[in-house]
């Protein structure tokens, strides 16, 4: 039986490099990549913790919520590039300075 | 040395059989070793293997399972769970196989009966039955080619991406009570999932060969699988409200007790769902008419433009393997599973021959129906498949609201529409016996006189 | 033991996946690394025992964002791709915030003292359907409400830009 | 000449009010449809410009096929080229011969006996059933529906017997020879032709059953790749295509030639019952519905059929007068024309031949724009090319 301490690190790790992503890549997209590493960390932890019997099933609740929040995310935030693309033909977020659409 | 030296045969066996050596080709990939033994030994060897060899590769399968069979049921808690586990999975592995294997032979034979011709006739003893081994035998043989400006990792994976999880659906799939790799009570969503896991490999491999018909491909099937797993999964929700459990094994023996208690039959609303699942697993699993993403007049081949040999194989497996594993989870929610039709009998035979139905069904349509546009199939989704398949849901579930006891006229109208169904569901089974019944016994007039003057035994 | 091995493995998938995408330069592998990502923590969850977590995070991480994603990244992404490199100080920045934070979560993560009473993985299901009905209506109607507007608004940002025009029959038809 | 100005949309009912399919709208990409794709029938190339989608041009390139038929008459004999005419459309090779035999008898004034000409209505008019099941088989081919395909080849199997039978050939008879047929059908072809038509016809209404009036067929053809008489006229569309339109011109009405005037028969125009008029699915029913009236053609020819020589009185080597004729007649796939300019000797001094297919071909640029991907292969079945005669 494992403990709780192997996951909580995963997470951890995966957090760092969830944001690493996000702050080192200038394709919109691959931020996107990088913000859905961080909501699996978090998940990840709400389900360890659910697990050990910390907070009973909430935690597992709060991921699915945590995993729906996501999609609609996800999908918004695809919209948005797919808009963004179309206006200046690139999906580099440096590019998007601009408030003119 | 002369030209007619070179050419001349090296082997006493090609000498014997008159037969000129092949070209020499540079094959690469895995199959070297094999091309280089059919081309020297081929001519005599691969009859002689047709003949007899895979006849005992048949027998092996066969004593495969009827091990596993032997060991999953009665030595099973004496040996450690592990030996089971490998056992229970070499023994699905051989099943899928099977299944594949004789689901590209029947399609061909389905398409030749339909089409008045014979299909394979030649390869195997009866009815050409070893045609898809030989075609697999073929298909290894094949180079496997890679596009130069592929991208070549994702184009090498792409298959086994698409295969892999179609065989892991089979893990949650109930053949029977007890015959189950492992009893989840997520099992039917689990099989969702991996049938979604699928799409990620065609897509993967139609954007990494770099063509663009494939491109066109993976961008359809992308579309149309995440609009039609919408359907797809409503229909099911509406059942598995209906019986309140996810677990496969659970929904199956729920319906127990003959066909009046099998889940299709026990309001219309479930009966409607069952036909909205149907044509969305039609779609999700590229069967005719939504087989857009492979459409050879339109996309020359779609996502597998470029896939060739092996390769090529375990797409069509992943198929296959797909076909057989959503018309098995139509059977197991809503036609009872492997519960007979009348009560008592329930045996997993039963479940495969409910399964071989539905796949013989996709496969009678595909051969029947013309293809669907790209803007007809989304709108045919989200138009018309989508709010019809809420609205059966809501009214399965309103359904289920009314349909007690304390609803004495309701329970009592209820009852006569459960009976109005089953015998509209028998109508239907016995329209399409007598129809078969008709065109079997009128099947020389049907073939036509040209082509019956050429039919063996006629 | 056996769980310790699979953990590790499906860890291990997990952040190279991640690595991968730090190092990548193209956007699809990004995309595919992530889908390993998201199917090793799915491997997770089940190990974990939350099959139901799991397979939702199958069933929509995988079969419909990432889905999406790729979808996405094979519109936008055949010409004009932005350099995807960064800069060499941005590097040097980066991996020094980035241990930091690193050694600081490990850190308080190992000095915790955590109160673990082991639960056996329950037949879920049931009990978390009937948490999201009752403990967790509210936000489960909220998120209900999210989603149609998440869906509306994704519909409203990817309409077509053009005005279309209506149709012109063969009306206008001049023959020479 | 102006401009045509024509933007054609899908129809209301088949997207969205009329609309271009905009979410599908992407960006824009050249793509090569052929010359080896399953649905461009041979070896056309069409360079699609797609933006998703979404077909903004075609342009067919063509030429892959070209064997120089025109200069080679200049150089054989005119019996000589008689084969020649058989590689122009493969599918209807009785009728390609056919109307070189006429063009070359015109100009020499060669009077053909009457139950030649019985013979040759019969022969052409079985191979345009032939041609037209071809045609619709694999137009269901290209709709997606494999089955038709096969059924329309087991009926054609049997013309290809009937043909065998006269002249020992399946697909390049030269048997439509200059001043009458070659030889005579053997004994009892007559029945055997009457049992073929017995056989055939009720067919005809199993294929509308099974593609003509599908939904799923309907929906992809009908409304599709309209194309209004007035452009059909200005680019010379013929046969078929033309008929599809609504236009009832057919040269066997209106110059007949044999014997089609003492025959009975209709011109089946397209009326736009599931779309347009001059939709794809109308140019595609008036292939069906020219196959019953064929059967009709055929019936009362074989009634007329009597005794006598099959083969006038011609030279074995032809020698023609100077001058020049230009003979057209109804193929299944439009007007084949022969323009044959003699100068006196045993061989064209020039001949020019109009292909209907090549004609047909020149109006997909303009039917192609705003299209989907798939009504392109809608698009090239129902014109219905044959490469042979484009490149020729």
């Amino acid at each position: 039986m494992m403990g709780l301490t192997p996951y909580l690190i995963l997470s951890a790790i995966l957090l760092v490099l969830g944001i690493a992503i996000v702050i080192s890549k200038r394709n919109a997209i691959a931020m996107l990549i990088g913000v859905e590493f961080i909501l699996n960390a978090a998940t990840l932890n709400l389900v360890a913790f659910s697990r050990h019997g910390i907070g009973g099933l909430s935690g597992q609740t709060a991921a699915l919520f945590v995993i729906v929040l996501a999609a609609a995310e996800a999908v918004v935030a695809l919209a948005i590039f797919l808009n963004f693309y179309h206006t200046i033909a690139t999906v580099d977020i440096d590019q998007g300075d601009q408030l003119k659409g | 040395m002369n030209q007619t030296a070179n050419i001349k045969p090296q082997t006493p066996l090609g000498q014997a059989m008159f037969v000129c050596e092949r070209p020499k080709v540079e094959y690469r990939g895995l199959s070297l070793k094999i091309v280089q033994l059919a081309t020297k030994w081929g001519p005599i060897g691969i009859p002689l293997l047709l003949r007899f060899a895979w006849g005992i590769f048949f027998a092996a399968l066969v004593f495969v399972i009827a091990f596993v069979w032997v060991v999953g049921r009665f030595i099973n808690p004496l040996l450690p769970w592990f030996v089971r586990d490998v056992v229970v999975v070499v023994g699905l592995l051989a099943f899928v196989s099977i299944v594949a294997i004789i689901g590209i032979w029947g399609e061909r034979k389905v398409s030749g009966r339909i089409q008045s011709r014979l299909g394979p006739m030649r390869t195997g003893a009866w009815h050409g039955w070893a045609q898809s081994l030989a075609d697999g035998l073929k298909f290894v043989q094949k180079e496997d080619l890679i596009p130069q400006d592929a991208d070549k990792p994702l184009f090498r994976l792409a298959p086994y991406v698409a295969l892999v999880p179609a065989f892991c659906a089979y893990l949650a799939i109930p053949f029977g009570v007890g015959w189950v790799f492992h009893d989840s009570d997520v099992g039917l969503l689990f099989v969702l999932a991996m049938l979604a896991i699928e799409v990620l490999g065609v897509i993967m491999g139609g954007w990494a060969s770099n063509s663009k018909w494939s491109l066109y491909g993976a961008m359809r099937e992308g579309c149309q699988l995440v609009s039609y797993e919408i359907p797809m999964g409503l229909s099911l929700v509406a059942a598995v409200a209906w019986l309140g459990s996810l677990s496969l094994v659970e929904l199956g023996r729920a319906q127990d007790g003959g066909w009046w208690s099998w889940l299709l039959f026990q309001n219309p609303f479930l009966f409607a769902a069952f036909f909205t699942y149907y044509i969305a697993s039609l779609a999700s699993c590229k069967r005719s008419p939504f087989d857009l993403p492979e459409g050879e007049s339109e996309l020359v081949a779609g996502f597998h433009t470029e896939y060739s040999g092996f390769r090529f194989v375990m797409f069509f497996f992943a198929e296959y393997m797909g076909m057989f594993a959503v018309s098995a989870v139509a059977t197991v929610i809503f036609l009872g599973g492997w519960n007979s039709p009348v009560p008592g009998l329930a045996s997993p035979l039963w479940f495969v021959i409910k399964s071989t139905f539905l796949v013989w069904v996709q496969m009678w349509v595909r051969w029947t129906l013309p293809r669907i546009r790209i803007d007809q199939v989304m709108h045919a989704c989200v138009k018309y498949l989508l709010p019809f398949t809420l609205l059966l849901f809501v009214g399965s579930s309103l359904w289920q609201l009314y349909d007690n006891p304390d609803h004495r006229l309701f329970e009592g109208f209820a009852a006569v529409v459960r009976f109005g169904l089953g015998c509209l569901g028998l109508l239907l089974l016995g329209l399409y016996f007598a129809g078969a019944a008709y065109g079997f016994y009128h099947r020389n007039q049907l073939v036509g006189q040209m082509v019956r003057k050429h039919l063996p035994g006629a | 033991m056996l769980e310790a091995v699979i953990f590790f493995l499906l860890a291990g998938l997990a952040v190279a996946a991640g690595v991968a995408i730090l190092l990548s330069t193209s956007i699809v592998r990004m995309a595919y690394w992530l889908i390993t990502m998201l199917i090793a923590v799915g491997g997770l969850y089940f190990l974990l025992g939350a099959y139901f977590v799991g397979v939702i995070q199958i069933l929509v991480y995988v079969g419909g964002v990432a889905v999406l994603l790729v979808f996405g990244v094979m519109l936008t992404s055949r010409q004009l791709a932005p350099k995807l490199r960064p800069g060499r100080g941005e590097v040097v920045w980066l991996a020094l915030v980035g241990f930091v934070l690193l050694e600081a979560l490990t850190l308080s993560i190992l000095h915790t003292r955590w109160q673990q009473n082991a639960m056996a993985p329950a037949n879920s299901v049931g009990e978390i359907g009937r948490s999201l009905l009752g403990e967790f209506l509210g936000p489960f109607e909220l998120v209900s409400v999210l989603l149609l507007v998440a869906m509306l608004g994704a519909a409203y940002l990817a309409r077509p830009k053009v005005p279309t025009q209506g149709p012109q029959h063969a009306k206008g038809t001049t023959v020479p | 000449m102006k401009e045509i100005e024509l933007q054609y949309r899908h129809p209301p009912d088949l997207l969205d009010d009329g609309e271009i399919p905009s979410d599908i709208r992407t960006e824009e990409l050249v793509l090569n449809m052929g010359p080896q794709h399953p649905s461009t029938h041979g070896v056309l190339r069409v360079v699609l410009q797609t933006d998703g989608e979404l077909v903004l041009g075609a342009t067919p390139y063509m030429g892959y096929l070209h064997r120089c038929a025109e200069k080679i008459a200049e150089k054989v004999t005119y019996r000589q080229f008689t084969p020649y005419t058989d590689r122009l459309d493969y599918l209807a090779a009785m009728n390609n011969n056919l109307g070189f035999a006429l063009a070359v008898e015109k100009l020499g004034g060669i009077e053909v006996p009457p139950r030649a000409d019985y013979l040759r209505v019969i022969f052409a008019e079985l191979n345009r059933i032939a041609s037209h099941l071809m045609a619709t088989g694999s137009y269901g081919l290209d709709m997606g529906a494999f089955t038709p395909l096969v059924y329309c080849f087991r009926e054609r199997e049997w013309i290809m017997d009937l043909f065998e039978a006269a002249c020992g050939a399946r697909l390049t008879y030269s048997y439509i020879t200059i001043g009458g047929v070659r030889e005579d059908v053997p004994e009892g072809w007559g029945d055997k032709c009457r049992e073929f038509l017995d056989y055939f016809e009720p067919k005809i209404a199993e294929y509308n059953d099974l593609l003509s009036f599908n939904h799923i067929f309907i929906n992809r053809t009908g409304n599709v790749g309209i194309c209004p008489p007035e452009l059909a006229v200005a680019y010379g569309l013929t046969g078929p295509c033309l008929r599809g339109s609504g236009l009832a011109w057919d040269l066997r009405k209106a110059t007949p030639y044999c014997r089609y005037h003492e025959l009975d028969f209709d011109i089946p125009v397209g009326h736009g019952e599931n779309g347009a008029v001059g939709d794809c699915w109308d140019r595609y029913f008036v292939r069906v519905q020219e196959m019953v009236q064929s059967v009709r053609i055929i019936r009362q020819a074989l009634d007329k059929l009597a005794d006598g020589p099959v083969q006038a009185k011609v030279p074995r080597v032809v020698k023609l007068p100077a001058g020049e004729v230009y003979y057209e007649v109804e193929n299944p796939r439009g007007q084949l024309g022969f323009h044959l300019v003699s100068d006196g000797g045993t061989s064209p001094y020039r001949l020019k031949i109009r292909g209907p297919s090549f004609c047909n071909l020149s109006v997909l640029p303009v039917l192609a724009p705003n299209c989907l991907l798939a009504d392109i292969a809608a698009l090239l079945g129902s014109i219905d090319v044959v490469m042979g005669e484009v490149d020729r």
